[in-house]
């Protein structure tokens, strides 16, 4: 992987180009593939989703288009919102209106670079790993505030703060309980952090943190049960009721791959990453990332979604300081194993 | 010109043009849109200074705290309509004189006085070490922020709050 | 190399533009966004001088560290007094809110 | 062995559970304090054993405090001075949380009551862990808190609330003593860490530095001990509830003291004359509160004053350079003691609060458990063999005779026959003949729940067997060969110290024996033979009885002297105020009338006009000024910038 990169570098000096041009194609190549990435496996969660919200609910969900099992069902639906009229509604403001999905998109994308999928099958293995994507995921709630704001829709509006305030809430026992993890490895790099499973997940000894990212991960992702900024028969729709066409296909396609990413950042921390047996490394990777991806499907389709003082309380005075209580029980064991 | 130079220039102008527009532009909202680039430009230099983890935090404060603050008390004062409204005060006009008077002079003290080390010393940094320090060498300091911050968070939990009903 | 005195140039111009927003603009919550500018510049100056001289250890990182959960704090009463203004006022323009006028 | 870090942060957390949520769980508090102290104590006797093996662990876990050179770590010594402090505290203080658990049961203050006994073990264990002297001082002001916290326990009882102000006053002057014995070891030797200090000691300095940091240290342990003369407080502070008393008036935190006497031990070992001061305020205090416990009639004032009597006696070991009898007799006076008011809490509990002991008796029948226990623990604290109490108290005198300190020893055996006396009047006058309260109908006194009864009989059986499987032979057994190490240096200096055989050491031993079951004796034909007796003798020697009945009047003399007195002279000094002071003013004042009418009509007539002019001149120019003041922020930060710009062209160009 490296040599090819080196001579493909070592081309385009013969011919005596300025080496920013190759990096620039290297780097265009990369988020290509991330895109395509991306849309792929956004699209199979869709589908997927469907089908297990269908069978949860003992219904069959798509089946007519594509044959097996409706496969093709999430290709119609994207070409359908590709071809729509693209409508933005008189009062908005639509330079921010245009700008919002793809602030919330640039963000999603942006945190694929920190995704350990294999040894060598990273973007970027940044030396502040885990902190990248933290404050990268940030981003995404200024977009969903300027979504909200824009469309002068007030549905959107209380939808665009709810989520924010969700957001700055849960971050911070999502970046607590991270710490326990950083602690034991002693580093924020990706690749480190999954290296040091090699014995033993972290899933076991941080079990406590592991259930509280997830916790937080899911309120992170706005997914039920913690979905009142979207709650449709309380707000419509939230942020993007106004959304239609093209855009709002950008915002379900961030929606999807946000999940995807915290599922792989869990993954990467706590399950032990590219580790497993036989398998290639990168299927284990995705094998564990969907798993539980299914496991926020699962949870989306049978619990009901909390109120607004429920969720506060649940993250200040029950995560927070069980994730503060974790990071401190880890404190102590490593003082006292030295 | 190098590489570097290149995107040193190319980001200045961004952080310099974002900056402009935060003070420019007429909606409120663009500004603190505007201030995300902002931000966003001054990480991206944070990161061509070798200080990864100072960048990391720059966006996690500023654009995931800071500026959610200020959207969120933006939208509790404002509305999207108020338009054509005034935006600057009568002084527009002396303080540019004044400003364009200070960045003058720190600039030309800047070409004039300034004859340090042209080219970057060799990059030790480690965010590991950042961390050791806070919590040695400048453990007081440190420990003084967290009171402040404690201070400030019971300063704005009090001024925020709605004041009773007086019976 | 991009050379230190860049850098400051490129702090100062940043210093000045937020000063001149925080001199002009109406609005209360600009004149926050402004200060945000100012300390920013500050920050950038911090980073560069630690990166550029020699035997600093990382202090103007931890500055700026400093900086940063300063202006945070900043940011936080700041905008709690803009909304105690707001509740008082109806209004968060300065310039309509004169009550120490002499 | 790193472990040891979990003995105090445990009760630690159970202080931060039930201090922060005590209000939600209630009833079920003691889950969190019961189960923090025996996992604590389960903790500390794993580092208890390991040190048995002969490891000791001085470790600093990180640096608490760093100003310039003043570095003091949050750091742990295990040796086995510690060991063994560990260990009585963590033990004790398990079984009185058992026994709160029944004696507190429907307390209003439970939580808050179980919140400061988990403060307490943390703060006592600080105290006994600590590997430097500051570390030490918080928990020596930590369980000082604690102290008055629990004495205040029913702070809704005035005089309750009083006892804790009183004991935390008191402790207070101790407390400065500790401090500026702290002062001078800091500026003596640089350091506080035992360990730096303890090897920086050096005879060269002189005795001098020596006596004041040692006399110092004493006047703190005087405080926390309650000793002569600061021992006032210890016997208010019964107004707490009794796992109180038991756990921090009698097993623990009083014997604080002792134990930095003997943990400064390299200290003391140089200043002769403040050893010979310790043994002497110990054996004097020893005799000194029997004397009063004679003659009380509230069964937990007895117990107290035979407690502040005990700690003589440890101090009198410790005196005579017998530190490890003297933390020896602490070992099994924590548990005899605490049996003794767990007994008397047992007692009280069982009679609704009654504490007279005028008003019991008879109560053998009622509450087996109790009175067995209580007949144990007295015949310890008696002295009588082959109990706990007798081995370490007969050490202790033994020791002193050995070093030559003849009086002490004497007054050590009047203490021991007065201790045998009192507390034979408190067993029979409470336990036997027959019951002369008022025995309304229905409230029959009754045995103690299990949870309460447990403890007791848990310590009675180290009542009986701690001094023998630990303390046999004398100065040899199992537990001296643990600690005396330690103390090798110790043995030395007292000089007398002569070679005694071993029938000289048994004839003493019978001796003190002797004379404690001739107290034994004194009290049964008092109390049981001839009920008469007392009161006849009382009325012989009506003089003695009262003086010994008002505990000597020193609270009435500290009263009269410090307080009265200050109070005196502070009228003297308002009086001085008033008069002399207040009348030299008033003529002057009066003077100064006279001469200010005559200047006053020049001031009005010409400096006023002159005044006024100007005056007319500045609210002109002002009103025009007054504008400048716009209330509007942005006008001033403008010149702000304004004056930043001034100064830098001043700094650029005028002065380069």
């Amino acid at each position: 992987m490296e040599k090819a990169l080196e001579r493909f570098y070592s081309v385009f000096a013969e011919w005596g180009v300025p080496s920013i041009v190759p990096q620039l194609i290297v780097m265009l190549v990369v988020v290509s593939v991330v895109i395509l990435f991306i849309s792929v496996s956004v699209m199979f969660m869709i589908w997927w989703e469907r089908k297990i919200s269908a069978h949860i609910q003992v219904r069959y969900g798509p089946m007519r288009v594509g044959g097996w099992h409706g496969w093709a069902q999430s290709i119609a639906d994207g070409i359908k919102l590709l071809l729509k009229e693209d409508i933005i509604p008189a009062g908005a403001d639509k330079l921010v209106f245009a700008l919002a999905p793809m602030v919330v998109f640039a963000a999603a994308l942006a945190a694929y670079v920190i995704i350990p999928f294999g040894p060598n099958l990273i973007v970027r293995d940044l030396n502040i790993g885990v902190l990248f994507y933290i404050s990268i995921s940030s981003l995404t709630v200024v977009g969903i505030i300027m979504a909200g704001w824009s469309s002068n829709n007030k549905y959107s509006v209380l939808g665009a703060l709810r989520s924010a305030a969700q957001a700055v809430s849960y971050e911070v026992p999502l970046v607590v309980s991270v710490l326990g993890v950083i602690m034991t490895v002693g580093s924020l790099s990706m690749i480190q952090i999954v290296e040091a499973q090699k014995r033993i997940w972290f899933v076991i000894p941080q079990f406590f943190g592991f259930l509280i990212y997830l916790t937080a991960a899911i309120a992170e992702c706005n997914r039920l049960p913690f979905d009142i900024p979207e709650a449709e028969s309380e707000l419509v729709a939230g942020f993007h009721v106004e959304y239609s066409g093209m855009r709002f296909a950008i915002f379900f396609l961030a929606e999807y791959a946000n999940m995807f990413t915290v599922s792989a950042i869990a993954t990467a921390l706590f399950l032990g990453g590219w580790h497993g047996p036989l398998l290639p490394p990168w299927l284990w990777f995705l094998i564990k990332t969907y798993c539980i991806i299914f496991v926020m499907m699962w949870l989306r389709w049978t619990l009901a979604r909390l109120r607004v003082d429920q969720l506060m309380n649940l993250g200040w005075k029950v995560l927070l300081p069980l994730a503060f209580l974790n990071m401190g029980i880890t404190g102590l064991i490593l003082v006292i194993h030295g | 010109m190098t590489v570097t130079q290149a995107v040193f220039f190319l980001l200045a102008a961004f952080t310099l043009g974002a900056a402009l527009l935060v003070v420019l532009a007429t909606n409120i909202v663009h500004c603190a849109i505007a201030l995300v680039f902002t931000f966003f430009g001054v990480a991206a230099l944070y990161v061509l200074l070798d200080a990864e983890f100072l960048a990391a935090v720059q966006v996690l404060l500023y654009v995931g705290g800071i500026t959610i603050l200020l959207l969120f008390a933006i939208m509790l004062t404002s509305r999207i309509s108020a338009r054509g409204v005034k935006i600057m005060n009568e002084q527009a006009g002396i303080s540019a004189l004044v400003v364009f008077a200070i960045l003058a002079l720190m600039v030309f003290a800047n070409l004039k006085g300034l004859v340090l080390a042209a080219a970057p010393l060799p990059a030790s940094y480690a965010t590991a070490s950042l961390g050791r320090l806070l919590l040695t060498t400048y453990v007081l300091p440190f420990e003084v922020v967290s009171i402040l911050l404690l201070a400030a968070m019971v300063g704005a939990i009090i001024l925020a709050k709605r004041e009773r009903e007086k019976d | 190399m991009v050379p230190l005195s860049h850098y400051l140039i490129l702090s100062a111009a940043l210093f000045a533009i937020g000063m001149f927003g925080a001199l002009t603009r109406r609005n209360a919550i600009g004149i926050l966004m402004a200060l945000e500018l100012m300390f920013n510049a500050v920050n950038l100056n911090f980073v560069a001088f630690s990166r550029y001289l020699p035997q600093t250890m990382l202090q103007g990182q931890i500055f700026a560290i400093f900086v940063i959960t300063v202006a945070a704090a900043e940011a936080a009463v700041g905008l709690a007094i803009v909304l105690g203004l707001y509740r008082n006022f109806k209004s968060v323009n300065v310039d309509e809110i004169n009550l120490m006028k002499g | 062995m790193k472990l040891v870090v979990l003995v105090p942060l445990l009760p630690l957390i159970g202080v931060l559970i039930n201090g922060l949520f005590g209000m939600k769980i209630r009833g079920r508090a003691h889950l969190v304090a019961v189960s923090a102290s025996g996992l604590s104590c389960l903790v500390a006797f794993v580092v208890f054993f390991r040190a048995v093996g002969g490891r000791t662990l001085d470790w600093d876990v990180y640096s608490w405090l760093k100003v310039g050179d003043f570095v003091v770590p949050i750091g742990f010594l295990v040796d086995p001075l510690s060991a063994v402090m560990m260990l009585v505290v963590t033990f004790v203080g398990f079984l009185i949380h058992v026994y709160s658990v029944g004696y507190m049961h429907d307390d209003r203050g439970y939580a808050r009551f179980f919140t400061y006994l988990n403060l307490f073990m943390f703060s006592m264990l600080v105290l006994v862990l600590a590997n430097n002297y500051l570390l030490m001082f918080l928990g020596w002001e930590g369980v000082g808190l604690c102290s008055y916290l629990l004495i205040g326990f029913w702070y809704e009882k005035q005089s309750a609330a009083d006892a804790g102000k009183k004991a935390f006053v008191v402790n207070r002057i101790g407390d400065a003593g500790f401090l500026l014995g702290l002062f001078l070891i800091w500026s003596t030797f640089g350091s506080l860490k035992y360990a730096e200090v303890f090897k920086a000691v050096d005879p060269g300095l002189g005795t001098g530095i020596y006596t004041a940091i040692t006399l110092l240290l004493f006047v703190g342990a005087m405080g926390k001990s309650a000793q002569l003369p600061l021992y006032v407080w210890l016997p208010d502070a019964m107004e707490g509830p009794t796992p109180v008393s038991a756990l921090i008036h009698a097993a623990t935190m009083v014997t604080a003291g002792v134990y930095m006497v003997a943990r400064s031990h390299p200290l003391y070992n140089l200043a002769p004359f403040s050893l010979e001061m310790v043994a002497w305020v110990g054996a004097v205090t020893a005799v000194f509160a029997a004397t009063i416990a004679l003659v009380q009639n509230d069964i937990k004032r007895v117990v107290a004053y035979s407690t502040i009597s005990q700690l003589g006696y440890m101090f009198l070991g410790a005196g005579v350079g017998a530190y490890a009898s003297g933390i020896f007799h602490l070992g099994t006076h924590a548990f005899f003691k605490a049996l003794l008011f767990l007994g008397a809490g047992s007692v009280i509990h069982s009679l609704h609060g009654e504490q007279d002991i005028r008003k019991m008796g008879g109560l053998w029948k009622a509450m087996p458990i109790t009175s067995w226990t209580f007949l144990l623990a007295s015949l310890a604290n008696a002295g009588i063999f082959p109990l706990a109490g007798f081995w370490s108290k007969d050490e202790i005198l033994f020791n002193a005779f050995r070093r030559g300190m003849t009086v002490p020893w004497l007054l050590g055996l009047v203490g021991a026959f007065l201790t045998a006396f009192y507390m034979f009047r408190l067993f029979f006058l409470v336990f036997t003949g027959s019951f002369r309260g008022d025995a309304h109908a229905g409230h029959h006194p009754h045995e103690s729940p299990p949870n309460m009864a447990y403890p007791l009989v848990v310590l009675g059986f180290f009542s009986v067997i701690a001094g023998l499987i630990f303390g046999f032979p004398p100065d040899h057994g199992l537990y001296h060969r643990f600690v005396a190490p330690m103390f090798e240096a110790a043995h030395e200096p007292a000089g007398a110290a002569a070679h005694v055989s071993v029938s000289f050491e048994i004839g003493m031993a019978a001796l003190s024996l002797a004379i404690a079951l001739l107290g034994i004796g004194l009290a049964y034909q008092f109390y049981i033979k001839r009920p008469g007796l007392p009161s006849a003798l009382a009325d012989r020697m009506k003089g003695v009885y009262r003086l010994l009945l008002n505990k000597y009047w020193v609270d009435e003399l500290y009263q009269a002297i410090f307080i009265t007195f200050g109070k005196r002279v502070c009228t003297f000094l308002w009086g001085v105020d008033s008069r002399v002071v207040d009348g030299a003013v008033n003529g002057s004042s009066w003077l100064t009338v006279r001469l200010s009418l005559l200047s006053a009509w020049n001031d009005l007539k010409i400096v006023d006009g002159l005044v006024n002019a100007i005056a007319d001149v500045i609210q002109g120019g002002s009103l025009s000024l007054r504008r400048l003041q716009t209330g509007v922020i942005q006008n001033y930060i403008l010149a702000m910038a304004l004056g930043i710009l001034g100064m830098v062209v001043i700094y650029l160009f005028l002065f380069p």
